[in-house]
C-alpha cells in the first residue's frame, strides 16, 4: 500500500483526536479547519479530486467560519 | 495493511460520537458530529479506491475513456454527503445559538428543561 | 419490459417534485403575498399531491408501479439508475403523509404568523422527503430523503425560537438523528462494497441465499440503526419525547402520525427486500420482539407519569411504536397487516389528540394537567373530543386502533405467543387511561386539586409558548375540522368493510421480496391473490372493549386514588424503578448518544450471537 | 446520569459497535481491489452521454434524483436556519461592528482575492462536466468568495453586494430550475430528469446535455445558500443585544 495514503490516513486520525479533545469551541474551529484540510489531502490521494475540492471549500472554510460566528454570538451574551 | 483505511473510518465515526458524549459545549458537540461524519467519507472513498487507477475524470478531449479509474459512485455519494453535512451543521449551529440565547448556557450539563 | 401504465409510472416523481416546486415559490414570494394566499397555495399543493398519490395507490393495488429515473432501465439485470417502486404499502404510507400534511396546514391557518411562508415551505419540503422515502427503491436515495425529512423536521421543531425548551428539543433531535444517519450510511458503504450497486432489487438479487457473514450482519445492523432512531425504538427513542413535547402541534401530527412509522417502514422494507433471504427469520423475529416489548413497556410507564400533555402523548407514541414493532416483528403477513391497520388508526387518533393539545395550549397558555386543573369546565365540545381520542387510543371498537390491535393480537396468539393480548391490552389501556386522566383533570375538574401535592422536577409544560399571537377565545372552524376529520378517519379504518382484507393484501406485496426484485428488474409483475377477511371477530371486539374499560378504570383510580394500607417502605420500593426510569430520560444529548451505542450493541448481540452457533 | 456513568455506558456500547464494524470491514474486498461493478457500467454510460467527468455524470444524469434530493436538503436547511436565526420578538436592533482595526495589507489582499475567487468559482461551475468540480464546488467558492469583502473589513460593502432577498430568490430559482428540468424529462417521455438536450462532442465545453444545465442550477443554489447562511450567522454575531436569557 502506498505510503502517502498511510501517512494521510494517520494524520487524519490524529487530527480527529485533536479536534475532539479541543474543548474550547473557538479553538476547535481552528483544529476542525486543519482536520478538513487534511481530509481534503487524503481525498486527493484517494483519487477523488471532486470530493477534495468541495471538502476544501466546505470543511476548511464554511463550517469553521460558521462555528466561529456561532461562538462569537454565544460568548457575546455570557 | 489492507484494512487500515477502513479501520481509520470506523475510528473517526466512534471518536466523533465519543466527543459528543463527553462534550461540555453544544457547539463543540456539533463540531464532533462532523468528525463522526468524516468517518463515512473515508469509508466510502476507501471502498472505491483502486491501486494504480486514476480519478474518474477524462480531462482533456485527447484522453480516451478507460475503466481503469477509481469508483465514481462512492465519490458522488461522498460529494452529496459533504454538502448535506455542511447544511445540517448550519442548522444545528443555529439551534445552538438559540439555546445560548434562551438558556444563557450551551453546556448540556446545565440544561435541565427536558427531564423525565 | 414490465407492462405498466405510463401515466401511473410518472406519479412518484411528480409527487416528490410538486411540493418542492411550490416550496420554492413560497420561499421566493411568501413574504410578499398575503397570508391567506400562502395558506391556500400550500394547502392546494398538499391536496394535489394527495390526489396523485391516491391514484397511485389505486393503480398499485393491481401490481407494483415501477419507474427508473431518466429511463436507465436495467440491462441484463443491472442498472446505473435509481428506481422508484410503489407497492400498496409504500403508496399507502405516502397517502397518509400527504393527508396529514393537508390537515396540518388547514389547522395552522392562523398559526405562527412570524414565520409565514417559510413555515409552509418547510412543511412541503418535509412532505417531499416523506413521499420520496416511501416510494424510492434505492438504499442511498432512501438516505437522501431520510436526511431531507430530518433537516426540515429539525427546523420545524425549533420554530418557536422564543421557547427555551423548543430549541433544546430540536437540537437533541437533530444530533441524535444525524448520528444515526451516519451509522446508516456506513452500513450502506459496507453493502455497496460487497454488491457494487445500491438499488434494493439489485442488492436483493445479489444477496439472496448468501451466507449471513460478519459484513452482512454489520451492514444490516448499521443500516437499521438510523431508521430505528427515526422509528424511536428503545433505546434509540429518547429524542422523540423532547422533540414532540416542544414542536408546534401541527408538526407533532406529522411526527407521530407518519414520520416515526416511516422509520419503522424503512427498517422493515430494507429487511424484507434485501435481507429476508439472507438471515434466518427466527433470530430477526426475536430481535424485533425483544426491543418492541421493551419499547412498549418503557413508553407506557413514562406516558402515565407525565403531567405535560404533549409529552404524555409523545411517550404514548413510543409505547405504540413498541406495539407496531411487536406486530410487524412476527414477520408474517397477518402480523404486518395488524401493524399497518394499527399505524393507520393510531395516526388519526394521535394526530387528533396532538391538535387538541394545541387547542389546550392556545386557549389556556399551557399544557400542564396539574396547573390547569378544572380550567376547562366551561368548554362544551372540546372535552368530548378529548374523551373520544383517549378511549380510541385505548382501542375501543370500531376505531381503527381497535382493529389494528385485534388483528395483531390474533396474529400473535396464532403464532404461539399467548402473551400478545396481555401486552396489547395493558399498553393501550395505560396510554388511553393517561389521556382520560388528563382530560378529567383539565376539562371536568375531577379528582382532588392536584396542585397541593405536585412535586416539580419533571417537565411540567406550564411555561410552554403558545403557537398563536393571542390566546384563543373560541376554537375556529379551521382547527375544529381537522380534529373531527382525523377522528372520523380513525373510525373509518375500523368501519370500512374490506379494511382488513386490503391490509393483508398490501402486506403480501410488502413481504414478497422475490416478486419485488423480479418486477423492478424488468419481468412482468404478477398480481397477488386476495382473500376476503372479516374486519372484526368476537374475540377482537371483546379485547377492545376490555382495554377501553380498563382505561376508564385506570383513569378513575388515578383521579380518586383508593386509600390503601400499604407501608411507606413498600411504596418507596415500588416507586424506585419508576423514578430511575424517569431519571434516565434526562434531556442530555450526551446520554442519548451513549444509549444509542448501547442500542447498536444490543441489536448486534440479538442478531449476531445466535448466528455464531 | 453522572458524567462517569455516561462515559462508562458509552464505552460499553461503543466497544461492541467497534467489534461489529471491525468484523464487518474485515469482510470487505481488500483496499485497492479492482472489484467495482458500478464503475464498469457507469463509465460507458457517461461516455454515451458525452460527459467526461464521470462523477458529474452520476450526480446529474445517472442518479440525478439523489442530487435533486440533496439540493432540497440544502433548501430546507437554509430556510430552516433563516427561520431559526430570525430576530426574535424580544430582541433589539443590530449594532454596527465596533472596533476591529484592519490592516491595510489584509484589506488589500481581500480586495485582490475577490475577483480571482469569483472567477475560479464560475469556472469550476461551468467546467463541471469536464474537469473535477461542478455546481457544488463552484457554488461554495462563489458564496464564500463574496465574504472576502468582510475580510477586507467592509461590512457595509458586503451588505450592499449581498442583498439577502436576491439570494433567497437565487436559492429558490436553483432548486426550481432543477425541478423543471426533471419534469421536462417526464413530459418528453425520457423519464424524470432524463437527459434530453443535445449532448455535443465529448470533451467540449457544451457537451453532456442537461448535465451542464443542472450543474449551473446547483451552482446558483449553492452559492445563494452559502451566502444566506453566512449572512444569517454574521447578522447574529453582530446582533449582540441586551436581551438577557430568561
Amino acid at each position: 500500500m502506498n505510503l502517502l495514503i498511510i501517512a494521510a490516513l494517520t494524520l487524519v486520525a490524529i487530527a480527529a483526536v485533536v479536534v475532539v479533545f479541543t474543548d474550547d469551541p473557538a479553538r476547535q474551529a481552528v483544529t476542525l479547519s486543519v482536520f478538513g484540510l487534511l481530509l481534503a489531502i487524503l481525498f486527493m490521494v484517494l483519487q477523488a479530486p471532486d470530493v477534495a475540492l468541495s471538502q476544501i471549500a466546505v470543511g476548511t472554510a464554511v463550517v469553521p467560519l460558521m462555528i466561529m460566528l456561532a461562538v462569537r454570538k454565544v460568548r457575546g451574551r455570557q | 495493511m489492507n484494512v487500515y483505511p477502513y479501520l481509520v473510518a470506523v475510528f473517526l465515526l466512534v471518536i466523533g460520537a465519543f466527543g459528543i458524549a463527553r462534550s461540555h459545549n453544544l457547539i463543540h458537540a456539533v463540531g464532533c458530529l462532523s468528525v463522526a461524519q468524516a468517518g463515512t467519507y473515508v469509508l466510502l472513498l476507501a471502498v472505491g479506491y483502486q491501486h494504480g487507477a486514476g480519478a474518474p475524470v477524462f480531462g482533456s478531449p485527447a484522453s480516451t475513456p478507460t475503466r481503469n479509474v477509481s469508483d465514481p459512485f462512492v465519490q458522488a455519494m461522498a460529494l452529496t454527503d459533504v454538502v448535506v453535512s455542511a447544511t445540517v451543521t448550519a442548522l444545528l449551529l443555529a439551534l445552538s445559538v438559540q439555546i445560548g440565547k434562551r438558556h444563557g448556557t450551551v453546556d448540556p450539563d446545565e440544561l435541565s428543561a427536558l427531564q423525565g | 419490459m414490465p407492462t405498466f401504465d405510463h401515466g401511473a409510472a410518472d406519479i412518484p416523481a411528480l409527487a416528490i417534485t410538486i411540493p418542492i416546486l411550490v416550496a420554492c415559490l413560497l420561499v421566493a414570494f411568501g413574504r410578499r403575498i398575503p397570508r391567506p394566499v400562502v395558506d391556500s397555495v400550500a394547502l392546494a399543493a398538499a391536496l394535489t399531491v394527495l390526489g396523485l398519490l391516491a391514484a397511485l395507490l389505486a393503480s398499485s393495488s393491481h401490481g407494483r408501479v415501477v419507474s427508473w429515473t431518466a429511463r436507465w432501465v436495467p440491462e441484463h439485470g443491472y442498472s446505473v439508475g435509481i428506481v422508484l417502486v410503489a407497492d400498496p404499502v409504500g403508496a399507502g404510507v405516502a397517502v397518509l403523509a400527504a393527508a396529514l400534511v393537508a390537515l396540518a396546514l388547514l389547522y395552522s391557518w392562523h398559526y405562527l404568523s412570524s414565520v409565514s411562508g417559510h413555515f409552509h415551505a418547510l412543511m412541503l419540503l418535509f412532505l417531499a422527503g416523506m413521499v420520496g422515502f416511501a416510494l424510492t427503491g434505492d438504499l442511498f436515495n432512501m438516505f437522501v430523503f431520510f436526511e431531507l425529512m430530518g433537516a426540515s423536521a429539525y427546523a420545524l421543531t425549533g420554530m418557536k425560537i422564543e421557547d427555551p425548551t423548543a430549541v433544546q428539543g430540536a437540537l437533541n433531535f437533530g444530533i441524535i438523528n444525524s448520528l444515526g444517519a451516519y451509522v446508516s450510511l456506513s452500513g450502506v458503504a459496507l453493502l455497496y462494497a460487497r454488491v457494487g450497486n445500491l438499488s434494493l432489487p439489485q442488492l436483493s438479487a445479489a444477496l439472496a441465499g448468501h451466507r449471513p457473514d460478519a459484513l452482512l450482519i454489520a451492514g444490516f445492523v448499521a443500516v437499521s440503526t438510523g431508521f430505528l432512531v427515526k422509528g424511536a425504538l428503545a433505546p434509540f427513542h429518547f429524542w422523540l419525547a423532547d422533540a414532540h413535547a416542544v414542536a408546534p402541534a401541527p408538526v407533532c401530527v406529522l411526527f407521530s402520525g407518519v414520520m416515526v412509522p416511516l422509520g419503522l417502514y424503512g427498517a422493515l422494507r430494507v429487511y424484507w427486500i434485501v435481507f429476508a433471504r439472507v438471515f434466518p427469520h427466527g433470530e430477526i423475529r426475536r430481535a424485533f420482539l425483544v426491543l418492541g416489548v421493551l419499547t412498549a413497556l418503557v413508553g407506557a410507564v413514562m406516558c402515565f407519569g407525565q403531567r405535560h400533555f404533549k409529552r404524555l402523548l409523545a411517550y404514548s407514541t413510543i409505547a405504540h411504536v413498541g406495539l407496531f414493532v411487536v406486530a410487524a416483528g412476527l414477520l408474517s403477513a397477518s402480523g404486518t397487516a395488524g401493524a399497518l391497520l394499527y399505524i393507520a388508526g393510531h395516526a388519526g387518533v394521535k394526530a387528533a389528540l396532538f391538535l387538541l393539545g394545541g387547542v389546550m395550549l392556545d386557549r389556556y397558555g399551557g399544557v400542564d394537567e396539574v396547573e390547569l386543573w378544572g380550567r376547562g369546565r366551561d368548554a362544551r365540545v372540546i372535552p368530548w373530543l378529548f374523551v373520544a381520542g383517549g378511549i380510541a387510543l385505548a382501542g375501543l371498537p370500531p376505531f381503527g386502533t381497535g382493529l389494528g390491535k385485534a388483528v395483531s393480537e390474533e396474529a400473535g396468539s396464532h403464532a404461539g405467543y399467548g402473551w400478545f393480548p396481555v401486552l396489547f391490552v395493558a399498553v393501550s389501556a395505560i396510554t388511553g387511561g393517561a389521556v382520560l386522566r388528563a382530560t378529567g383533570r383539565v376539562y371536568f375538574g375531577l379528582g382532588a386539586d392536584p396542585r397541593s401535592r405536585a412535586h416539580g422536577s419533571e417537565t411540567s409544560g406550564s411555561h410552554e409558548r403558545s403557537d398563536v399571537d393571542q390566546p384563543l377565545r373560541r376554537v375556529p372552524l379551521t382547527m375544529l375540522v381537522p380534529i373531527v376529520g382525523l377522528l372520523l378517519g380513525a373510525l373509518a379504518v375500523g368501519v370500512l368493510p374490506g379494511a382488513h382484507t386490503a391490509a393483508e393484501y398490501a402486506a403480501g406485496y410488502f413481504l414478497d421480496s422475490g416478486g419485488y426484485t423480479a418486477q423492478a428488474l424488468g419481468s412482468a409483475g404478477h398480481v397477488l391473490h386476495q382473500t376476503p377477511l372479516p374486519n372484526w371477530t368476537g374475540l377482537g371486539v371483546g379485547l377492545g372493549l376490555l382495554s377501553a374499560a380498563l382505561a376508564l378504570a385506570i383513569a378513575a383510580v388515578a383521579l380518586y386514588p383508593p386509600k390503601l394500607r400499604v407501608g411507606e417502605r413498600t411504596t418507596r420500593v415500588a416507586r424506585a424503578p419508576i423514578i430511575a426510569l424517569h431519571r434516565i430520560h434526562s434531556g442530555h444529548v450526551g446520554d442519548y448518544v451513549a444509549w444509542m451505542f448501547v442500542g447498536i450493541a444490543a441489536l448486534s448481540a440479538l442478531v449476531a450471537l445466535p448466528l455464531q452457533r | 446520569m453522572t458524567r462517569g456513568l455516561r462515559l462508562l455506558l458509552f464505552a460499553g456500547g461503543a466497544a461492541a459497535t467497534v467489534v461489529l464494524l471491525v468484523f464487518g470491514v474485515l469482510g470487505l474486498p481488500h483496499f485497492g481491489s479492482s472489484f467495482h461493478p458500478y464503475r464498469d457500467h457507469a463509465v460507458p454510460a457517461a461516455v454515451s452521454h458525452k460527459t467526461a467527468n464521470v462523477v458529474s455524470s452520476i450526480n446529474f444524469d445517472l442518479r440525478g434524483l439523489d442530487t435533486f434530493g440533496e439540493e432540497t436538503i440544502l433548501l430546507a436547511s437554509v430556510v430552516g436556519a433563516a427561520v431559526l436565526l430570525r430576530p426574535a420578538e424580544d430582541e433589539d436592533e443590530k449594532r454596527p461592528l465596533s472596533g476591529g482595526r484592519i490592516l491595510d495589507s489584509t484589506r488589500l489582499v481581500g480586495y485582490l482575492l475577490l475577483p480571482v475567487t469569483l472567477l475560479i468559482g464560475l469556472d469550476t461551475v461551468l467546467h463541471g462536466a469536464l474537469t473535477p468540480g461542478g455546481g457544488f464546488q463552484g457554488g461554495v467558492v462563489l458564496g464564500t468568495g463574496i465574504h472576502l469583502l468582510y475580510v477586507a473589513g467592509s461590512y457595509q460593502a458586503l451588505e450592499r453586494a449581498r442583498p439577502e432577498d436576491l439570494f433567497e430568490y437565487g436559492e429558490a430559482l436553483g432548486t426550481g430550475a432543477f425541478a423543471c428540468v426533471g419534469i421536462a424529462g417526464l413530459l418528453a417521455g425520457a423519464g424524470f430528469l432524463g437527459n434530453l438536450l443535445p449532448q455535443g462532442a465529448f470533451g467540449s465545453l457544451l457537451s453532456s446535455g442537461s448535465v451542464l444545465l443542472l450543474s449551473a442550477a446547483v451552482g446558483v443554489e449553492v452559492a445563494s445558500g452559502v451566502v444566506v447562511l453566512l449572512a444569517r450567522f454574521l447578522d447574529q454575531a453582530l446582533r449582540v443585544g441586551k436581551d438577557t436569557p430568561r
